[in-house]
Formats: structure tokens, C-alpha cells, sequence
């Protein structure tokens, strides 16, 4: 349909909320928070449970957001929750119980400087939290890093995808900059809701009322004997290998002939895409690898590089977090640096081309 | 060509929406555009800004370190930014509340007494299409059709009725936008 | 006519309840929950809802309430089953859709969960199972717990100085507007227990009907918790928790 | 006359031995197994009394573990 | 005193409850929750409130519990809260402010088996959780790792300690097995709480009411202005590179000839020393570091011994967590292997032994 | 007398506070907000208690008390503030603890703590600025927001079937044993100014002779937020929040 | 007869304009200034009948921003 | 000397406390000791176990693949721990309730009616006393005057009129104990 390739200026946010009624997606529960409000707000302005069907809750509390996500994955809907580092962090228990119940569901932090209250500015600071363990147990979060509005909007269906192919809840992970900035995005064509039906047998263990023919299905993370819940462990960590066996999404630019590579992810590769143009321009041989799923981590095609260049410096708005799975990646071969800026404050072009210079004497 | 602006003044001046206007009308250009606001708590009075990009190539960076084109309509703001004006850029501003005018001699700088017309108009709501009429007479960024267009595109079907006085607004504002030589 | 001869389906008055599976339960001799369960069975069985119930377990001792009771389940996070209820009523407006919640559950770390999902008037049953403790973890104070009651946080009995009153949670939730139905029931007597039933049906209907919020506070003992042999702890809940707790309707619209 | 009488099966494995039947009875017809135990260790309850049963199953009602399964018929 | 030389036997939990009375522990905030809700009783039946003047207080969530420490921290009390995974993956939103606002207070965790609810048995699966970041930000948590009951006394003492003298939390992490079993243990002497006097001498910035001769203290993690904010990050990071020089704990037993090192850290280490000795019984020459601190975390130790040894096998009660920093550590120059033991179980020293020899032809 | 000859310190009859200082508040124009500081740190100086005073800031419009009002503060996370102000005055027994918060904080993210500390009886005073919506965050629905009310996240009015019902949760609150006063005041005229202001001593003397937990919620309007002028914004308070939240006192013991 | 008088000092960079102390004032002494602005861009609020005054102090009791001082005298 | 000893029964029969005055007699020789609880909710009738090791040295592992001896009150604990008692070890069982009683040849095996002369002395608080008697008797890991300091030392004083009770018990316990031989 023509209508559906228009194109729209929308803000990363907005997008998010356009492409999940767009996707069929059957709820979403939020509590409002500086950068991402504008995500429950467009869909309440969209109203979408006219049209779709699709249920839009502002819940009392984020803790309360992402067991309500938990409530309705367990049914097998497509359900998803936003929010911005704080109330992320209060969402961590819930985040673990929906991985140790082997939920699909999509969850959005659009991160701003911490720690604590911290600022509303963008950071990438929660990294750590969602690709180590933010919350108990050993688990892991399929995890998206979009760096533009059009990958706002695609990463939707692909988290929902991946989410419902492997049972396991999908993380976009990105920060004030994609939220807030308006850019054009094509958006995907409509989608209708799943029915029941369809969900039934989608998701054969989804908790919809058990037909006389089938045991009941129980949705839960527990389990008492040690024995089973190592099983159970087992189960998840196998799982998680073969998610790792199937995917891994990075973009490489300018790599072949690089001296030096900016390992970048989301509104910082954008950043250091244009840091690599100057460079260039001053004759510095610079390639790019933006890694676009955090988990699982393109280890392997960093690790391509580490024999040929000669030296790796990530960009992050962090402390330093990335850098140690660079690091993990290369094993030692090829020194990598890391640049930062924090609370809140996006480097610009320059100064990583000056940290490069600095960090590498290039 | 890309084109690297920053629109900045207080929150409530309509600042954001301004850049949103000028990102629509490259949008209907088939330009790359980007638009980044500075965001926060309700601004309060407090100094708001945007930067919008308008480019025939893919953009890589929203965010820049300096800026083609300045639009400043308060103090704060010319403090802030005009330091950050390219060399042989373009400076534009409300002299309304500006105690010091800008400096700088390696830029172009205009003024555009847009608060005072919109007060004559009696529409303060026209105030920041005079700001973009002037801005689009001094550089020709897109085609007045295709702000108007752009125009449509961002205003909810309700307020098209205010389209014409919003052309109307811009034609003001490319009459009275003035060249400024700082002394 | 023999007892052997008596043992006919014709002659049947009670038994365990069809949708209640073989598992042995976990719960400790005597304890409550066990007959809450069976309650909750049979009213599923009556209303011929299996197919389109779905539960919602605590972190409590009921945790495992999914072990035996054959319909579907959903196991909560500490005091979150409204929360996760809210979501599955509304993804599923035509299910039944209950919580069964202790009292650490739902009025100490849900105290939250439960209000906003009752403010909401979301269209669930709450069953809220008060003992007075917590049993699942070893007996520490509830914060429905009363004033001089020894519990393992409480060693010298609770005092309301130190930790606080007990927290008449079923009152404040009458309140709400989204609240359709707000009673406090026992179980420890066939008297109570039909009566009980009575109750949790009509929270049961109220949820298949969209009318709102329903809540169903069962006063209950726990014998391992309160260190008593279950017919003692029933003595002592009808001494001590009905004057406190007393037993009847709030609200029933 | 026709009198009520009841019998009562008890699932005896099932049973944790708990009193509440003994105590809930209002014929004094059943009593917890003074000295044997079932394979979890639980003196189990047992008819002491069969003839007073009623069948009025509140034993029944108020059992946790669902251990019990009453009939009643009408005796001439 | 002789009498505060007395040896008792003491669960790990209960410990914990009597060194922080004798610390002088001026609050304890928490909620039920196995395997360390003896914590908080042994409190309540100590009932110090009569002796010491310690606050106990059984709070409704661990939610509130976190955010009562941060109350009673700002006011420069020493205070503290005890956990287990479920419950502190509820807390990290607090545990991210009580870093923004530099408070110092102790937290333990006594680790159980996750994700989600999962078994109440013994794990280390938080520990990627305490040490990269469970919260939301760029933070770090002093952590101490006590492998037996005396160090869950000692370590009461030495949290605190470093706590305040950091401004900065400090965790205890460890889990079910120290935290359930019972050992001898020499208990501190008594220390008598600090006046509010000596608390507004030693702590300046505690909110005790403001004198006219101050300005207000304000305790916060706020900042808005990004560039304050990255002001106030720098401040943290150079305070955690501050404490990366001064302290790191760790433990070296039978390394100098090694040829093979364990790793391992609280009851692991335990278990790792016997598996250590029945390896060397069998002529495998095995050395074991044990890490006290996680953070700071011994990196330099460890990769003093990377061109020494044939290999290192990191043992934890995980799917492969520390072993990322181990690696880290040694920086490729020597293979470091994982063996781990999942949902609550715990590894014995045979099968140690055995995955020693199956990972590296030992 | 001419205007500058009265200007004279004999002569005075209002001054801004001695504890609020000359930063300028972030507040918008005409925020209920400034108001309520204005008023605590007047009696915050009648009381003589600037040295004895630990207040507890929200998330919320009103995080940045602490730079306006000349006191030693905490600044909690978003709802936590009666946890925080639970552990500062058990450990300071003596001083005065109050917190100030929104309806978005108190009442929603916040609702288990608030419930409980008050359950609890702690020693506190709760200041309660209800002006129906997240101010801070640009405006979306609050627990409080009226039916009908048109916000960020209600864009065509509170729907209570879609977002449920408004919660009144000082009438709630005023019903818990450990709650000694419960009251709602607004500021929007002067004689109502005083009203609050007397109400507010009230619950910091309660503070300080340790006799349970003070509530004082304010009425308050959100000019931003409403999207009105200030005055438009009392007009509307007076006729459209006052009528669902009626002023006066609920408990006073 | 003694008459009471009264005089608002206003701190002009404070006010934002708000318009409260206007319309609390019950004898129409205050205003906003309709064209100049402070350096915040408000429309502060002046004396508009200043002999109105009867300092009662309403206006400043309603001022968000405190910036209002007010005094009073009993004037001959 | 280092002695691994398992303890494993019905919750509520004492496993637990039993297990924690062996470790207190051990206190009382100056022996390192640790205790390790199979710990849970509630126990509600399920199993429960304690590890206990008495030893000279250090202990290294308070968790153990094998024991030197095995204390079994129920059938569940016995068919679970018989196999993981060292060649050459003691397994001691209480035959009352056990079904399939043990069959390992390359262990010694005993048996103690301690419920049985619990309930003759009616006293079933004893029964854990009685058990940890027999133990002593065929194994003297500790002197039955320490036993009785652990124990004064681990009841709260408000028990301690119990102690002459539990002293008779401990005896009963050394008489009643018998070797066992599996067909
Ligand atoms: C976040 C979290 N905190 C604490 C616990 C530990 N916990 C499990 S059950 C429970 C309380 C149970 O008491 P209640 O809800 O009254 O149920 P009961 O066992 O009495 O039926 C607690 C505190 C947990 N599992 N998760
Ligand atoms: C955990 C968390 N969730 C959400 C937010 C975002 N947030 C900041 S203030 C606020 C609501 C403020 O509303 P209210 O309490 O009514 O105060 P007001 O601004 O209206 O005075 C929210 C949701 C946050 N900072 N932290
Ligand atoms: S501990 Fe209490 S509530 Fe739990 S099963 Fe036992 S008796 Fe029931
Ligand atoms: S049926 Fe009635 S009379 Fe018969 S045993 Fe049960 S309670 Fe007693
Ligand atoms: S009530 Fe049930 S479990 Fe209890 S003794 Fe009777 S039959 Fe057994
Ligand atoms: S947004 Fe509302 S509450 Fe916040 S400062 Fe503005 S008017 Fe006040
Ligand atoms: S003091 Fe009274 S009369 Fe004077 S300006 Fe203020 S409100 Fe008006
Ligand atoms: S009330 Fe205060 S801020 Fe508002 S206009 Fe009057 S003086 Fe200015
Ligand atoms: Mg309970
Ligand atoms: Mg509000």
C-alpha cells in the first residue's frame, strides 16, 4: 500500500510507538519518564485499542509495568514496556523473572545519565545492566542498539521476532539522542493482532484457559529443587548459545583498509561516523564496526581485526563498559582504548578525532 | 550540501516547532533532515533549542559542533552559540531583550524585529514564521510551497485554517529581516 | 445398609474436587490454604470456566498452587499478581482472571499492585489468604500481624511502637470505587467454608461480568507459624484475629 | 423412622493427619491413628465411630487435604 | 575483654547480625527473605534498640528497605540492609541513587540460585550484578567476599569501614552456603554508636539540621545540567580509581609452584581448597588466588601469574561470570577456563578435580 | 505618608521567608509549588527548628526544594520519600522529619510506602501537593487526575474504564490507626494560605512531640501542566477539584 | 479618622507574571507591566493604584516566588 | 582427625539440633567444626539434613561427596545418603518406619530404636539425644562432659533444667545401640 511507505518525520520515540500497533502488538504498560515519554503518550494519542485492539495502560509504577509485561507474555501476547534508566533498574527483578519463565516480550530503556536520579540527558551508561546482568541470575537479554529513527521503528518487529523465536524478552537499548531526534522513517505496513487462536498454537505454552485436551500451562520461574532448576539453567544457557550461534547484526564502514577501528554503538556511531569522515580527511585511515545487537556481541568480527590494525578506541557515553567486551573480543591482540563522556554529555566529532590522535598518537 | 542549524531562544517561543517546520519543508524536498531538541522538564521559561540539519546526503551526526545558520531569540542564547557559528556563517536575531549584540565580524548577522511585528500583527503566535521568512530570504534552504507543505504536513488537520496567515507571516519576515554590522 | 455398600457415586456428598490433581500438596497439616484451594476448585468446575480461567499464584506459600489445581497458571512475582492480572484481564476480557495472595504478599510488598489494580476497577478476583505471617519464609511478622503476636521478627510479640499496626487492608480497598466486592471470610468450619464459597463465586462472577474489582479476605491460621497444632491455631484465630479482623461483608454492589 | 447415616473414605496417604476432621465432626466418628503412621508419617484419621456417621460431610468441608470422600443414604 | 574473645558458633547470617551490633550499627532496614532472613531475627531477638540503641525495623518491601539505608546513610548514620537475589534486584534503583549521592552504608546479598524466583539454594550468579552494574549508570559497589563465618563478622566491620571512608556503598556478596553454615567465630568487642557530635565531625555532609554556621547539606544524585552532571561523574570515577589503588584483598595459597591456579571466591573458595588438596595428592600442582575484594578486583595478582602457570580455571556457582575478568586480567596470555555449577547447586571438590583435568589434560 | 516612608521594617507586614534564599525558583509562572515553600519555611523559623529539620524532596516538580528552602534535605527516589524520612527520624528522634510530595510520587510509585509509614505511625509529616498530573514530566495523567481531564496521556480526557478512577488516598490514609492528622487545604487565596499554614504547624508539632504520622495535602493547580493561565487554573481548581477533593480536615487527634 | 495604608515592594527580577497577586488583591492596586519584561522575559508586576493599598498582604500570601514585600502604616 | 558426618531425617525430628550440639561438643574440645544445613522453606514434613565435620585441622569444604557417617531416621534420607557413605564407614539408622532397611557389606551398620524408647520414656524430645548417644558409644568423637557443655551452651538458660533429661537420654542412647547386618 502506498499510504504505508509514505514517509514520516517522527522522533525516535514516536516511532517505537507507531511501528509496535503497526507490528500488531497486543499491549503496552508504562509509567511516564524523561526521555521516552512520548512513547506511551503517541500511543495513547493513537488510541490504538479503536483500531488494533491493542491495549495502552499507564500503569502506578515501572515495577508494576513490567510484571503487567509479564502477565500478558504469559498469555503469549505480544506485549512491551519503555522507560529510561531508573525506572529500568526497578524493572530488574521483573526482567529476570520474565527470563527465568522464558517470556518473549520487548522492552525499550532509553537511557539518560546516572547514576541515580542523575540527569535526563542521553548516556549509554546502562550497558552493563543489560548485557551482564542487571538483574539476579545468570540470563540474558536479546539486545538491540538502534542508531537511527528508521532503526527505532525496524527494531520493533525484530524484537518481537527474535523475542517470540527464542522465548526470551528482546532489549532495545538506546538513549536520549535516538529518542528525542526526528528523522525521516519509512514505516512498516499494518499487521492485525495475532487471535487466540493463532497464539495457541504459536505459543503452546501461553497461558489462554486449558482446553480439556492439554495439561495446564504454568507460567513460572521457580523452582525449589536444585537438581531441576539446574536443568532449568541448563535449558536457558543452551539456548542462549544457540541464539548466539544465530545471531549477531554489527555494520562495518570503512574497515578494510582501516589503521585504526571506532567500535561504537547507537547515537555514537553515528557520531563517530562523522568523526571517521574527518579523520579520513586528514588521512587517517579509520573504519568503523558498530555492533547493532549488544547481546549477542560480534565478538568473532571484532576479533577479525585485531591482527590488522592497529589499535581499537570504543566510543561510548560511559566510564567504559563496552571496552571490556572489545577487549574480551581480542583476547590481548591489539591494544583498545576507550573515550567516554559523562552524565549526560554527547561528545562530538572532534574530540574523538582528537582522542583517537591522543590515545594512539595516529 | 548539508546545511547545520540551530535554532534557540525560550521555552515557549516556539522554538522546537519552528525547526520542525524547516525539517518538514526538506523533508517535502526529498533532503535528509534531522531534528534534535534539547529536551528536559517542562522548560519553564528556561532557554530551549533545536538543531536541524537539511542535506542532500545521508546525515551522520544530529548532534554538531558548530553551526551554518544560528537563529537566536534571546540573551542566553546569542551567549551561548554565537561562538559557535561556522566562519562566513550566518547569524539571525530578535534584537527584542538583547542587552549585548553579537561581535563577531567573521560571520554574517541580521536582525529580524519579529517580536515587535508579531505584536503590531497582534498575533504572537506568527512570531517564529517571521523568524523563518527571514531566514529563508537570506537563504533560500527550500522553497516557500514547500514550507507551506511541510506546514500542513506538521499542523494537525484542525489549524490548516491557519495556514494562510502562517504564509502570511513568513512574507513579513522576509520583508523585514535587516543585515547587522556590529560595530 | 454397610459402609461398604454406601460407597455408590449415587450416594456421594463430597469428595475431592475434580479439578484438584493428585499432587500431594506441600502445605503444612492443617493449613488453610489447602482448603481455599479446594473451594476455588469446585467453583471453577460449577461455573464451567476451566477452559477460561487463568490464575495467578504469589510468592507464599501458595507459590505453588499450580501444582494442584489443573487449570492454567501464572506465577507472580512477590505481591505483583494484581499487577500481572490487570495485564491478563485486559489482554483476555472474557477469561476469569484471579489472584490468590498471602497477606505478605498483598498488603506488605503488593500494598501497591493492590490498590492501583482495585482503583482501576480492574474486572479480577483477589483472594487473600490472612494468617497472620509469613508463612512461606518462617514465620515473620505479617503486616497484618497483630499487636503482641510472637513471630520470628517479633520475637517478644508485635509491638505496635516498633513495627508498626496491623494494616486492615480489605477495609481501605472497600473504599475504592473501582471495588465491587470487598468481604472477610474463614474457613474453619463446613459452616465458614460454604460460606467462603459463596463469596469467591460471586468475586468469580463479577470478574466473568466485568462489574470490577473483587476481593475476598480469608482469615486463616497457620499452625507451623504461629507454633500451635492446627485446631489450636483455629481457637486462637477465632479468639484473636475475628475481634480484630471481623468477618462479613464491606461492599457488595 | 428413616435415619441418616454417612460413611467416610479416607485417602489415607493423603491424609497429614492434621485433626481438623476430628475436631469438625459433630458425631465423634473420627479419630487420628494412635500408633500407625502412613508412608509420610502422619497418623492418619480413621472412623473410630463408623455408626454415628451422618454423612453431613462437614469433616469434608473443613479437610485441607482433600483426603476425604462421604456418602450418605437414607436408612430404614 | 575475655569475654568478647569468647569463640561461639554462629551461622554465617547470624554473624553478620552480632559484628554490626558491635560495630555500632546504628540502623538495619529489611525484608524477609531466604537464606538470610536470620539475619534480621537474630537483630530482633538481640533487640539492641535496648542495649546499643540500633534501629531494627522489618520493612514492606526491599524497595523501602534500600531506601530507608539511604535515608538513615544521609544522615551519616551507619546503616544497613540485607538481602537475596530477588529481593536485591528490587533494590537497584536505590543502590544507583545511594552511589549518585556518595553514601556509605553496607548491603549484603546472600546469593540464591536465579533467574526470577528460581531455588533457594546457594549461587553466585550476582555477580556480574554487584561488580559491572546491577543499577542503572556509571557506579561501583565496594565488594567483599567472605568465604567463612569469621570473615562474615569481619567483614561487617570492614564494609562499613571502607564505606565511610569512600562515601560509598560497600556489599558483602556471598550466598546460602556461609550464609547457613555454622562455624567458630571470634566476635569483635563492643564499639559504642557515634554521637550525633562525632557524626557531624566525621561525616560534615550528613543532613543532621542545619546549624547557622553551615550551609544546608543536601543529599542528592540530581543534576541536570549535563555538564555538572559529568562534573559529578568524574568525582566518582577518579574516587573508584582512588580506591582500585588503595584496596584489594585477595588471598595466594599454594601459587608459587603452580602449575595450575583456581579462582574462586567465597564458598567456592572453600570448595576449591579441598579440590585443591586432592589435586596435589594427586600430583597435579595446583595453586589457588582467592579474591576477597570483587571490587576492586585482584587483576594485577592474577596476571602476575599468566606466563607461570599452564592455565587457570575459574570455579563459581554461575554460568561464567568472574572468569570474564580473570580474563581481563591476563590478557590472552594464558587459557583461563570456566567450570560452574547452576540453580542452587554446589560443585563438590571432585568434580573440580575432574573438570581441572578435562579442561587442560591436567 | 508617602509609598518609599513605609518601607520601614516597623511597618512590615509580609516578606519573603529568612529560609528561603534569592535563587530563583525553576518553578512556572504561578505554581501552587512556591507557595507551599513559602509557608514551610515560615514555620520552620516561627518553630525555631532550622537546626533540628531534615525535610525529604520528591521526584517531582518539586525535586529541587533543596535549593530553595535554607534547610538540611534529602532528595529520594521518585516515591520512596516516607521510606527515607522513616529511617532519619527513628534515628533522630528529636528532630523535625517532614517529606513534600506529588500525587504522581505519593500516590503512585509511591503508594506502598506511604501507606506504610503511616501504618506505621512514623513520627513524620507528609506534605501532598495534589495538583492532578505528572507536572515534571510534561504533564501526563496522575493518580489524581480527574475524570474527564485532558492530559499527555489522556489526550481526549481520563477515561475511568480505560485509566481508572482517581484515588483519594488522604482519605485512606486518615483512616490508619498511626495517623494523627489528615487534612486538605489549598493555597489559592490568602485566607486559604493560612488555613494550609496552620494545618502544616500542626503536623510538624505532631513531628516533633512524636504523636504518629501528619498528612496535609494541598490542592494545587499545574498551570503547565492544566495548560492555563494561573488564575484560569484556580478558577478551574474551585470548580473542578474542590468538589471531588473537598477541603477541610479528615482526622485531627 | 486613621486610615490604613499599605505599599508592596516588588522584586522585579523574582516575579514571573504569574498574575496571582492581581487578582488576589481586593482593592485593584497591582498589575502587570504591559509592555516591559524582566530579564526572565516576564511581565512583572507593578503598582497600579499604589493609594489603594490598604496592605493587606493577600498579594503577597498568593505569590508563588515570594516576591513581594509588603507594608503597612495607619495613616492620618 | 577429620570426621564427615551426615544427619538426615524428617523435619521436625531434631536433625538440625542434633547435629548443632555435635558441633558445640566439638567447640568445646577445641576441634574446628562446621554445621551445614539443608535449608529451605519450611520443611512441612519433607526431608531435612545437616552436614557436620569435626576436625583438627581447618576445614577446607564444609560441603563433602562422602561421609565417614551417616546418621538416617527416615527411609527417603536413607535411600539417598547409604550410597555416599565411605568404605569402612558407619551408617546408623532408626529401623522404626524404614521399609527397605540398608544393604551395603563394605560399611558398618547399627541400629536405634530411639523412637521406640522415646515414646516408652514419653518423651519424644528426646529422641535426638538418644540417637546422638549410640553415636557417641560406637564412635567417642567427643567426651560425653563436653556434650553436655555444648549443650548448656546451645539451649537458652531458660531450658536448662532439660539437662539431666538429655544426659539420661545420651546414655539410653550408648545402651540401646546395636550392630547390624544386612542379609
Ligand atoms: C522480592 C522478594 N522478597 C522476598 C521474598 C521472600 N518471600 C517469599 S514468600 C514471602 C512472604 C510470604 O508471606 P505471605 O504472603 O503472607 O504468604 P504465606 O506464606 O503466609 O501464605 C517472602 C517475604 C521473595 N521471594 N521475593
Ligand atoms: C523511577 C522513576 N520513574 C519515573 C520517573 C519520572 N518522573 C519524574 S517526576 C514524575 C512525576 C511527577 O509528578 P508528581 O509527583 O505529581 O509531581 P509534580 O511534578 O506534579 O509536582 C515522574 C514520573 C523517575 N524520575 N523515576
Ligand atoms: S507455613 Fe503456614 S501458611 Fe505455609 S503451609 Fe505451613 S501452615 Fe500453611
Ligand atoms: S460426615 Fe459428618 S458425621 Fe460423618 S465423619 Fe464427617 S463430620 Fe462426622
Ligand atoms: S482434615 Fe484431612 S488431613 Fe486433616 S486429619 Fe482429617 S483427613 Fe487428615
Ligand atoms: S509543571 Fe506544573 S507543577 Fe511543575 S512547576 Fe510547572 S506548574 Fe508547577
Ligand atoms: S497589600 Fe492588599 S491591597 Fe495592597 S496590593 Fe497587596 S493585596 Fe492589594
Ligand atoms: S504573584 Fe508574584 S510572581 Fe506572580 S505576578 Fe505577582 S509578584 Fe509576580
Ligand atoms: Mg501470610
Ligand atoms: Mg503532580
Amino acid at each position: 500500500m502506498s499510504e504505508e511507505k509514505e514517509i514520516y518525520l517522527l522522533k525516535g520515540n514516536e516511532a517505537i510507538s507507531h511501528a509496535a500497533i503497526r507490528y500488531g502488538c497486543d499491549g503496552y504498560f508504562g509509567y511516564p519518564i524523561t526521555p521516552q515519554s512520548e512513547i506511551m503518550e503517541t500511543l495513547m494519542d493513537e488510541a490504538p485499542w479503536e483500531t488494533t485492539g491493542m491495549v495502552v495502560l499507564q500503569a502506578e509504577s515501572e515495577t508494576a509495568s513490567i510484571n503487567m509485561v509479564y502477565g500478558g507474555a504469559g498469555c503469549g501476547k505480544a506485549v512491551m514496556t519503555s522507560s529510561s534508566s531508573p525506572g529500568v533498574s526497578l524493572m530488574l527483578e521483573g526482567v529476570s523473572y520474565l527470563a527465568g519463565a522464558e517470556l518473549p516480550c520487548l522492552l525499550v530503556n532509553v537511557m539518560r545519565g546516572g547514576p541515580g536520579l542523575g540527569t535526563i540527558q542521553p548516556s549509554q551508561a546502562d550497558y552493563f545492566q543489560t548485557v551482564k546482568g542487571g538483574g539476579h541470575g545468570d540470563y540474558r537479554l536479546i539486545t538491540l542498539a538502534p542508531s537511527s529513527v528508521q532503526e527505532m521503528a525496524d527494531h520493533v518487529a525484530l524484537g518481537f521476532d527474535l523475542a517470540f523465536k527464542y522465548r526470551n524478552p528482546a532489549m532495545i537499548l538506546t538513549d536520549g539522542v535516538i529518542g528525542q531526534m526526528m528523522e525521516k522513517v519509512v514505516l512498516p505496513p499494518f499487521k492485525r493482532r495475532r487471535t487466540d487462536e493463532e497464539i495457541r498454537q504459536q505459543c503452546p505454552w501461553a497461558t489462554l484457559g486449558k482446553p480439556a485436551d492439554r495439561k495446564p500451562n504454568i507460567i513460572t520461574s521457580l523452582e525449589l529443587d536444585a537438581h531441576k532448576m539446574e536443568e532449568n539453567n541448563l535449558r536457558f544457557q543452551a539456548k542462549y548459545a544457540q541464539i548466539e550461534k544465530d545471531v549477531c547484526l554489527y555494520e562495518e564502514t570503512n574497515c578494510e583498509d582501516a589503521d585504526y577501528l571506532f567500535v561504537a554503538f547507537g547515537s555514537m556511531a553515528r557520531i563517530c561516523h562523522k568523526a571517521m569522515e574527518i579523520a579520513r580527511s586528514e588521512g587517517i585511515k579509520v573504519g568503523l564496526i558498530r555492533p547493532i545487537t549488544l547481546w549477542p556481541y560480534p565478538y568473532k568480527v571484532i576479533d577479525s581485526y585485531s591482527s590488522r590494525v592497529k589499535g581499537i578506541l570504543t566510543v561510548e557515553m560511559n566510564a567504559g563498559q563496552m571496552v571490556e567486551d572489545v577487549r574480551l573480543a581480542v583476547n590481548g591482540k591489539v591494544k583498545v582504548e576507550h573515550y567516554g563522556r559523562l552524565g549526560g554529555i554527547v561528545p562530538t566529532p572532534n574530540e574523538i578525532v582528537t582522542a583517537l590522535k591522543a590515545k594512539f598518537g595516529a | 550540501m548539508i546545511t547545520e542549524i540551530i535554532i534557540a531562544g525560550f521555552g515557549g517561543q516556539g522554538v522546537l516547532s519552528m525547526g520542525k517546520i524547516l525539517a518538514y519543508s526538506g523533508l517535502m524536498e526529498d533532503k535528509e533532515v534531522s531534528w534534535f531538541p534539547s529536551y528536559g522538564p517542562e522548560q519553564r521559561g528556561g532557554t530551549a533549542n533545536v538543531t536541524v540539519i537539511l542535506s542532500d546526503e545521508p546525515i551522520s551526526s544530529p548532534i554538531v559542533n558548530e553551526y551554518d545558520v544560528a537563529i537566536i531569540l534571546n540573551q542566553p542564547s546569542l551567549e551561548k552559540f554565537e561562538p559557535h557559528v561556522k566562519k562566513g556563517g550566518i547569524l539571525i536575531y530578535d534584537p527584542n531583550g538583547i542587552v549585548s549584540p553579537p561581535i563577531r565580524k567573521d560571520i554574517h548577522i541580521y536582525t529580524t524585529a519579529a517580536i515587535d511585528t508579531a505584536t503590531q500583527m497582534n498575533n504572537m503566535k506568527a512570531f517564529n514564521m517571521i523568524v523563518l521568512g527571514g531566514l529563508l530570504k537570506i537563504l533560500p534552504l527550500v522553497k516557500l510551497e514547500n514550507v507551506m507543505k511541510g506546514l500542513k504536513k506538521s499542523l494537525p488537520e484542525r489549524h490548516h485554517k491557519l495556514l494562510p496567515m502562517n504564509e502570511q507571516a513568513i512574507l513579513k519576515g522576509m520583508e523585514i529581516i535587516e543585515e547587522y554590522h556590529p560595530a | 445398609m454397610s459402609h461398604i455398600n454406601m460407597i455408590d457415586p449415587a450416594n456421594l456428598v463430597y469428595a475431592k474436587p475434580e479439578l484438584m490433581n493428585d499432587n500431594t500438596m506441600h502445605y503444612c497439616p492443617g493449613c488453610s490454604h489447602g482448603v481455599v484451594h479446594k473451594i476455588i476448585a469446585e467453583i471453577i468446575s460449577e461455573m464451567g470456566l476451566r477452559d477460561k480461567t487463568v490464575g495467578i499464584a504469589p510468592v507464599g506459600c501458595a507459590v505453588f498452587a499450580y501444582n494442584y489445581l489443573d487449570i492454567d497458571w501464572q506465577e507472580a512475582a512477590h505481591g505483583r499478581a494484581p499487577a500481572l492480572a490487570t495485564a491478563v484481564k485486559r489482554l483476555l476480557p472474557d477469561r476469569l482472571v484471579f489472584t490468590y495472595q498471602g497477606d505478605g504478599d498483598l498488603a506488605a510488598i503488593g500494598t501497591a499492585e493492590t490498590i492501583h489494580a482495585a482503583n482501576r476497577g480492574e474486572n479480577i478476583a483477589i483472594i487473600f489468604i490472612n494468617n497472620g505471617i509469613y508463612g512461606m519464609t518462617g514465620g515473620q511478622m505479617a503486616p497484618t500481624t497483630l499487636p503482641g503476636m510472637v513471630t520470628a521478627t517479633t520475637p517478644n510479640g508485635r509491638d505496635i511502637h516498633l513495627n508498626g499496626y496491623p494494616l486492615k487492608i480489605t477495609e481501605l480497598l472497600a473504599q475504592l470505587p473501582g471495588v465491587c466486592l470487598a468481604t472477610r471470610q474463614a474457613v474453619h468450619t463446613a459452616a465458614a467454608v460454604k460460606k467462603t464459597k459463596r463469596m469467591i463465586r460471586k468475586a468469580f462472577e463479577n470478574s466473568m461480568e466485568n462489574k470490577g474489582t473483587s476481593i475476598v479476605e480469608v482469615v486463616s491460621t497457620c499452625s507451623s507459624g504461629w507454633k500451635m497444632t492446627p485446631a489450636a491455631a483455629n481457637d486462637w484465630m477465632v479468639e484473636n484475629m475475628f475481634p480484630f479482623y471481623p468477618l462479613g461483608d464491606m461492599k457488595d454492589i | 423412622m428413616a435415619k441418616i447415616k454417612g460413611t467416610v473414605v479416607v485417602d489415607e496417604e493423603r491424609c497429614k493427619g492434621c485433626d481438623l476432621c476430628v475436631v469438625a465432626c459433630p458425631c465423634d466418628v473420627l479419630e487420628l491413628q494412635p500408633r500407625n503412621v502412613n508412608q509420610k508419617g502422619y497418623h492418619y484419621v480413621y472412623m473410630k465411630n463408623p455408626d454415628e456417621c451422618i454423612g453431613c460431610a462437614n469433616c469434608g468441608y473443613v479437610c485441607p487435604d482433600a483426603c476425604l470422600t462421604i456418602y450418605k443414604v437414607k436408612a430404614e
